[in-house]
């Protein structure tokens, strides 16, 4: 019930920004303008739907802003090397698989918060790619490899559209209609009586940061491609857009609560609110502040409506 | 030769806001904008600094699909805009980067250079000769790794530093990075005097770390033994050059190149000049200027602005006020 | 005049009615005993007396005076303390702490030696040997409940409230907490107390209200109901009281063996065998690691020494997913913790622990046969909800305990053990989940149950071990258990008959 | 033993490992200056990991830390350059002040207004930060704008044992710690702050004021990110939009590596002070390091605390399993 108007309210969000943005940007409703809005926040978006379902397990992964980085950077660097760029480009997913099980050892093995891990990690990852290109921007990736990033796979849209497309009807299936997607929010909700009902929780929750770091990796490669040349700080400060996306969708930090449906009309928001200050001329920090208001008021505005319903 | 008041919508994109020398280029470039008579838009728009280069990128995509004639773009993305930038130019947007190029050249119309980034690399080495009389250790504190013309002109020093034989007993022992944060600049600075305890000079290009690492070397009683030097502004440097810690370093007008770079833009944008290599122009109280290769990025252009001040205990005070 | 008196209260939550125009006076210094069936508003109304949630409608007075309860402080303030059916303790705390810690009168610098030393009398008090200064975060269900009772015994107040304070304890510890009652009557103190147990209530209440669906029934002196009684008008019909097993059912195959089963340093030495279609009962006081027992065999903190067999061929089993793949089923003591995800709706509580059965192509979970599976357990156990979608939560105790029930119901085991299934039910369920174990085992079950309940213990055994202190202190046919023999085996009274 | 006092050993002896590793590679590390350098890096941390982790402690997090500390230092350091005549006391309250009082909206957004503590302070990190930029002007603070007393205080020592000079600054830090030290261990009142993050809904059955206990955490967080803000304002002198950036993220990362639960109910200011200088010896120790080059130090860092965390936990797991067993 609860979450059924959180979406509601996101919904009728949405379309009073699509309204605004329409009625004080002309240049809105362009098509080109609907597609470089998902492809300029393409990675932060993809990663974000699988934020979700790590948040709904009562984790968090703030590394992945980091394995992003150090994905495009192991790609930028075996392209630089002389590395054949299909190879560089499976060598940079790899990093995800890597990457995520290292978190996930530590967190579903050894036991740690994943706050924690995931912190120390988005210094640790980061770093390993700062070892890799140094001061250095690695550019020159082969024609295809940008033309992937760039320009429009079937049709105008680019490949990056697609999958995110593919990713928010995969993912929303994954968490809402299978029995994994039904562990993930049990755990959340409580991992004891998961675990006494006979769930894998370690299992669960490996397969969970694996999940979040190969989407983080594959966002690495996409935004390597899509910008061509990549730098030791590429995607830096990622993770905290991403949690806003996820808890604007309605999903309860402390887990167990939450449907891709919100985190995706989240997505639309946010992006469209920042496309349509920024066709209006509104500067970033403004536009940062605005979104800090946007997540404030979005669960305060409920609450207080509910209290004063129930006077 | 520019024809005023045409209309020309420009946008000047900073690396980000809230530093001074991005808001002295603003007032600069809505001077020329007023003297242009532009009928056109300004916007002074910049992304936040912990969203620097990805926040360039999305605002210069938004320009473009603005429509906007010019984007005059101090750039912190390095070549990562270099797509973004190319796309703007095939739409009909004109990048002009100031400040930071574009350092493939890619996508960029023209670069308007505050110095020349060779001889800012000799400047440099002379500060550190002065200082060190001649020999002696030193070492580079920075912005960051990513700051294009940052390491741009420690790359000039360094190559001033192995061709010319003056500079021979110069040792340059390490480059750091402060992020150009306070804290950051401070605690590298002290770590640099740690770590090489023959350290003669802090070279700071980059306007928050020399202030950082002259205080630093103030606080802690070192400004006899290690000297600060680099890129700063004198409101910010007078007290450090007044009492030693920091006797020399240089600086240009940014106010200047905010005009510069508006003129040079206004003009591309109507048409007056192509941003072919020779054509020569005239921006205001500013007087001539040619368009020349750069020699520093093959195939990219500049306009290169000069001459840049260095500030020492004479000059200073006044130009502080 | 009375201390606390509730005026045609109401209240809803969304679309359950729970109280109706309910109307109650405590007088000074009696014993007063609120019976019902599970989910018959017992709970809210406590809630109501102690400012947890406000009334729709209808006043409290207190000594005459019409209040409003914004919380739990003010009910404090009031003089009205409770333990809550659900023991809350502060895990992170130590023992001595969680009692003091909503105790006013205590000085504004802590004085550690001096809390120790209260909570030390508090607890002995109540006979119960604690160690006040270890952290509350391993305390079992009973332990926790212990706390509770000193927390509020150290409030001192003019009515205390208890909501099944005796759910999780056993005999030895319900007789001292009875006579804690007793002493706070004479104190002049009010008591309120709820409990499922009949024979509590006829032991020390003065008088006993009756309510059923949020509604008040009746309420009369203790001298003027009779059980039978007072079972009629909570269910509003008859029920016939559960006499003791005289003699073992007939039985099967052994299907479990526990030979020398021990975990270091908790339990040990344990030797029993469970035929398809018995019902072995753990009887023991509080702490005496019957739940470890369970907890091994379930592979949740696997044994370490001695042997299981199941089929007569030796198992390992070091996780709840190899017990379950043994068919083995663990309805735990703790709902809360362990057992329901209480945010989730019913249906989905009632499949978790067979998912894999519901689960198709590409692991989709078939929805309409998992609705159809909840509806059906919503149906045989009259779990008292509009439909299965209903947060777990928002139920009752009683009607919470069947929800587990029938997850584990649903993983159709061959082995299920059942630790203190009958926790906070009513009479009415209480007989039927007794006598769905009995259908059970009649089926070929081998079950266990572990309870503190000795009543149940002799109503469903057919062999009844006896655990002391991580030991088996006894294994006992139930034609020869009886109520001395089970708590003196429990207690160490007992020479003879140690197994 | 109790758990959190083995918690502290198994920390103090990674510090005391990390120290003696670093001394074997850093000519003159134990050394008075790197003991100044050590405690005066870490003085400015302190205040701000000792405030998180009383929100913390409640089962909350401030993510706003930093930019608070940013926007004190720098309104601070605003109102020093036109009233240059305030008493250093009433300039400490001023600091704190501004900080308590972002605290108090954190606090009230968070007890009243039942937003969760992560999206508020998520949501006001960005605020501030926007704020600033708005209100500076891309004016950069600077020493020359600052009375000579709050420029020298860095330098200032407080007393010297063993010829180790204690700055003004660290024994400000450190007071801080100590205070919230003892009012965490020995206040009736603040013991409610172990027992809202332990079991909120617990909390509010046994009659705690939850909404009250909450703010107060935010408050005295904000204060001591305050107290954080002047004394960066001393050390640092130039103050632009962006001072503190980043500090939350310490903050939390000192608060973890000090045993802190970060699912609130436990944690000792004792393992806050441990947790913050090792975090801060490790930075320092690496920038120092000849073999490590200025690339290496970000993965060294982030895996060297992840390293200590780790040993954290199975030290004192194993150390709290051999103390079950003597009893
Ligand atoms: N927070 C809540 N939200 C919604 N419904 C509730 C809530 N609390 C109780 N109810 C409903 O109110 C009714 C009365 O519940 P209550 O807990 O008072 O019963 P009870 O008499 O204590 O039962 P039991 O003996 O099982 O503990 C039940 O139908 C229950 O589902
Ligand atoms: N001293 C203790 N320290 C930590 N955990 C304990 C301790 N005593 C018991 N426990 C835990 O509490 C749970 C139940 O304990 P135990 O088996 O002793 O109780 P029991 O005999 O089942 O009694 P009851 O069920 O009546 O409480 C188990 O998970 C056990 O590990
Ligand atoms: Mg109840
Ligand atoms: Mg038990």
């Amino acid at each position: 019930m609860k979450l059924k108007s959180w979406e509601g309210m996101l919904a009728f969000l949405f379309l009073l920004t699509l309204v605004a943005n329409a009625m004080l940007a002309p240049e809105f409703l362009t098509l080109q303008n609907q597609i470089n809005l998902f492809q300029l926040s393409i990675e932060k978006i993809i990663i974000a739907l699988v934020m979700a379902l790590v948040i709904i397990n009562a984790e968090i992964d703030l590394s992945v802003s980091s394995v992003l980085g150090l994905a495009a950077c192991v790609f930028g660097y075996l392209v630089h090397i002389g590395v054949a760029a299909p190879l560089a480009i499976l060598a940079a997913l790899a990093v995800g698989p890597v990457a995520g099980l290292i978190n996930a050892v530590l967190i579903a093995r050894v036991g740690i918060p994943s706050l924690v891990v995931t912190l120390a990690m988005l210094i640790g990852f980061r770093g390993v790619a700062r070892i890799l290109v140094k001061d250095q921007s690695m550019g020159d990736f082969p024609q295809w490899v940008t033309d992937l990033g760039q320009k429009g796979f079937l049709g105008p849209i680019p490949l990056s559209l697609w999958l995110f497309v593919i990713f928010a009807v995969g993912l929303g299936v994954l968490l809402h209609r299978t029995g994994f997607g039904r562990q993930v929010v049990v755990i959340g909700t409580n991992a004891e009586v998961a675990r006494f009902s006979g769930l894998d929780v370690a299992r669960v929750k490996t397969t969970l940061f694996l999940m979040a770091s190969s989407m983080a990796a594959l966002g690495g490669v996409l935004y390597a491609a899509r910008l061509g040349s990549v730098r030791g700080d590429a995607g830096v400060g990622f993770e905290l857009d991403i949690i806003t996306m996820v808890l604007l969708g309605g999903v309860s930090i402390f887990g167990g609560k939450g449907s891709m449906a919100g985190v995706i009309l989240s997505i639309l928001i946010i992006l469209n609110l920042r496309n349509g200050m920024a066709l209006t001329n509104i500067t970033g920090h403004i536009q940062t502040g605005v979104i800090g208001i946007l997540l404030i008021v979005s669960v305060l505005g409920p609450n207080l409506w509910e209290r004063l319903r129930r006077g | 030769k520019a024809t005023p008041g045409q209309a020309v919508n420009m946008v000047l994109l900073p690396k980000f806001l809230g530093i001074l020398p991005f808001d002295q280029a603003d007032r600069g470039a809505q001077e020329a904008a007023k003297e242009l008579g532009s009928t056109g838009t300004y916007q002074y728009i910049g992304p936040t600094p912990e969203n620097s280069a990805a926040g360039q990128i999305e605002m210069l995509t938004t320009a473009t699909t603005q429509k906007q004639n010019v984007v005059m773009l101090s750039n912190n993305a390095g070549d990562q805009i270099a797509a973004v930038a190319e796309a703007a130019q095939a739409a009909g947007t004109k990048v002009v980067t100031w400040d930071s190029p574009i350092p493939s050249g890619k996508g960029e119309s023209l670069f308007v250079a505050q110095v020349d980034f060779g001889s800012i690399g000799t400047v440099m080495a002379d500060m550190v000769m002065s200082m060190t009389g001649g020999a002696g250790e030193f070492a580079v504190l920075s912005a960051s790794p990513d700051a294009a013309n940052q390491n741009a002109w420690i790359e000039a020093m360094k190559k001033v530093l192995a061709e010319d034989a003056k500079y021979k007993d110069l040792k340059l022992v390490d480059v750091v990075y402060g992020n150009d944060q306070s804290e950051e600049s401070y605690n590298k600075a002290l770590g640099l005097v740690d770590k090489y305890p023959d350290l003669k000079v802090i070279m700071a290009p980059t306007t928050v770390g020399i202030v950082a690492a002259a205080k630093a070397m103030q606080d802690e009683g070192l400004c006899e033994k290690v000297k600060v030097s680099g890129l700063g502004l004198p409101a910010e440097m007078v007290s450090y050059t007044m009492n030693g810690c920091a006797p020399e370093f240089a600086l240009w007008s940014f106010v200047d190149l905010g005009y510069l770079t508006t003129y040079t833009s206004y003009l591309l944008a109507t048409g007056a000049i192509k941003g072919e290599v020779g054509e020569t122009f005239t921006a205001g109280r500013m007087g001539d200027f040619t368009i020349e290769a750069d020699p520093g990025r093959e195939g990219a252009k500049r306009v290169l602005m000069g001459p840049f001040t260095v500030y020492n205990k004479d000059n200073v005070e006044a130009a502080s006020k | 005049m009375t201390v606390l008196e509730l005026q045609h209260v109401s209240k809803s939550f969304a679309a359950t009615q729970a109280l109706k125009d309910m109307s109650l006076a405590i007088e000074p210094g009696e014993i007063h005993a609120i019976v019902g069936e599970n989910g018959a508003g017992k709970s809210t109304l406590i809630k109501i007396m102690t400012g947890v949630h406000q009334p729709d409608r209808g006043e409290i007075r207190v000594g005459g005076v019409a209040v409003t309860l914004r919380g739990t402080q003010d009910a404090q303030g009031a003089g009205i303390a409770a333990i809550y059916q659900e023991p809350m303790v502060f895990p992170d705390l130590d023992v001595a702490e969680n009692i003091f810690i909503s105790n006013r009168a205590e000085s504004a610098v802590m004085n550690w030696r001096r809390l120790y030393a209260e909570a030390d009398l508090l607890v002995a008090k109540l006979g119960v040997k604690l160690d006040v200064r270890r952290a509350a975060s391993g305390l079992t269900l009973a332990e926790q409940q212990t706390v509770e009772i000193a927390r509020a015994l150290s409030l001192n107040v003019k009515v205390l409230i208890m909501d099944e304070p005796t759910a999780s304890l056993s005999a030895h510890e319900v007789a001292r907490l009875l006579d804690i009652a007793r002493a706070l009557r004479a104190q002049g103190v009010s008591v309120i107390y709820i409990s499922h147990r009949l024979d509590e209530i006829f032991q020390i209440a003065d008088r006993v209200t009756v309510i059923r669906d949020g509604s008040h029934i009746s309420t009369k002196p203790i001298a003027e109901v009779t059980p039978e009684g007072l079972v009629h008008d909570m269910v509003g019909r008859a029920i016939d009281s559960f006499a003791v097993k005289t003699e073992a059912s007939p039985h099967g195959a052994p299907v479990l063996q526990m030979q020398g089963l021990g975990r270091a340093g908790v339990f040990r030495g344990i030797n029993a065998t469970v035929h398809a279609g018995e019902v072995l009962c753990f009887a023991g006081l509080v702490g005496a690691r019957r739940t470890d027992v369970a907890l091994a065999l379930f592979g949740i903190a696997p044994a370490t020494e001695g042997e299981i067999k199941i089929d007569g061929a030796p198992v390992t089993i070091r996780t709840p997913a190899e017990a379950m793949a043994h068919q083995i089923a663990y309805v735990s003591e703790d709902r809360r913790k362990m057992g329901l995800a209480m945010t989730l709706p019913i249906f989905a509580n009632i499949s978790l622990a067979s998912l894999g059965k519901l689960m198709g192509l590409f692991g989709l979970i078939n929805a309409k046969a998992e609705t159809a599976m909840a509806e059906t357990y919503r149906k045989q156990l009259a779990i008292k909800s509009a439909d299965t979608r209903v947060e777990v939560g928002k139920l009752s105790g009683g009607n919470q305990q069947k929800v587990m029930l029938a997850k584990w119901l649903e993983t159709k085991p061959r082995i299920l053990i059942f630790d203190e299934p009958t926790r906070g039910i009513d009479v009415g369920a209480k007989a039927e989940v007794h006598n769905i174990i009995r259908t059970l085992a009649g089926q070929g079950v081998a079950v266990i149950v572990i309870s503190s309940d000795l009543p149940e213990v002799l109503a469903l055994a057919d062999r009844v071990l006896v655990m002391r202190e991580g030991t088996q202190a006894g294994l006992l046919p139930i034609e020869e258990a009886s109520q001395e023999r089970v708590i003196g085996l429990a207690a160490g009274h007992d020479m003879k008959g140690a197994a | 033993m109790h758990p959190q006092t083995l918690r502290i050993l198994a920390l103090a002896a990674a510090l005391l490992a990390t120290v003696l590793f670093f001394s074997t590679q850093i000519d003159g590390y134990l050394s008075e200056r790197m003991f100044t350098r050590i405690s005066t890096s870490a003085a400015v941390i302190l205040p701000i990991a000792v405030g998180q982790a009383i929100v913390v402690i409640t089962r909350n997090i401030d993510l706003s830390i930093g930019s608070t500390m940013g926007v004190v230092a720098y309104l601070t350091g605003d109102y020093l350059s036109g009233h240059p005549e305030l008493h250093p006391v009433l300039v400490l309250c001023l600091a704190m002040g501004i900080g308590a009082g972002i605290g108090a909206i954190n606090g009230i957004l968070v007890a009243w207004g039942r937003v969760p503590s992560i999206i508020v302070t998520l949501g006001t990190l960005a605020l501030l930060r926007s704020f600033l930029v708005e209100y500076s002007d891309a004016r950069t603070i600077t020493t020359a704008s600052l009375p000579q007393w709050l420029v020298d205080l860095p330098q200032a020592n407080a007393f010297s044992i063993f010829g180790i000079d204690v700055r003004v600054t660290v024994v400000l830090a450190l007071a801080s710690a100590v205070v919230m030290g003892l009012c965490l261990s020995r206040l009736r009142a603040a013991r409610r702050f172990f027992a809202v993050g332990s079991n909120p809904d617990a909390a509010v059955m046994a009659g705690i004021n939850l909404p009250m206990v909450t703010l107060l955490a935010f408050v005295l967080s904000g204060a001591l990110a305050g107290l954080s803000g002047f004394l960066f304002l001393a050390k640092f002198g130039n103050i632009t939009v962006v001072a503190g950036m980043g500090f939350e993220l310490k903050s939390v990362a000192a608060v973890v590596v000090g045993g802190v639960s970060i699912l609130g109910g436990s944690g000792s200011m004792v393992g806050v002070v441990i947790g913050t200088v090792l975090v801060d010896t490790i930075d320092n120790s690496l920038t120092r390091w000849e073999l490590v080059s200025e690339f290496w130090r970000d993965a060294l860092l982030g895996f060297l605390i992840m390293a200590a965390v780790t040993v954290d936990t199975f030290m004192s797991r194993q150390l709290s399993r051999l103390s079950r067993k003597e009893s």
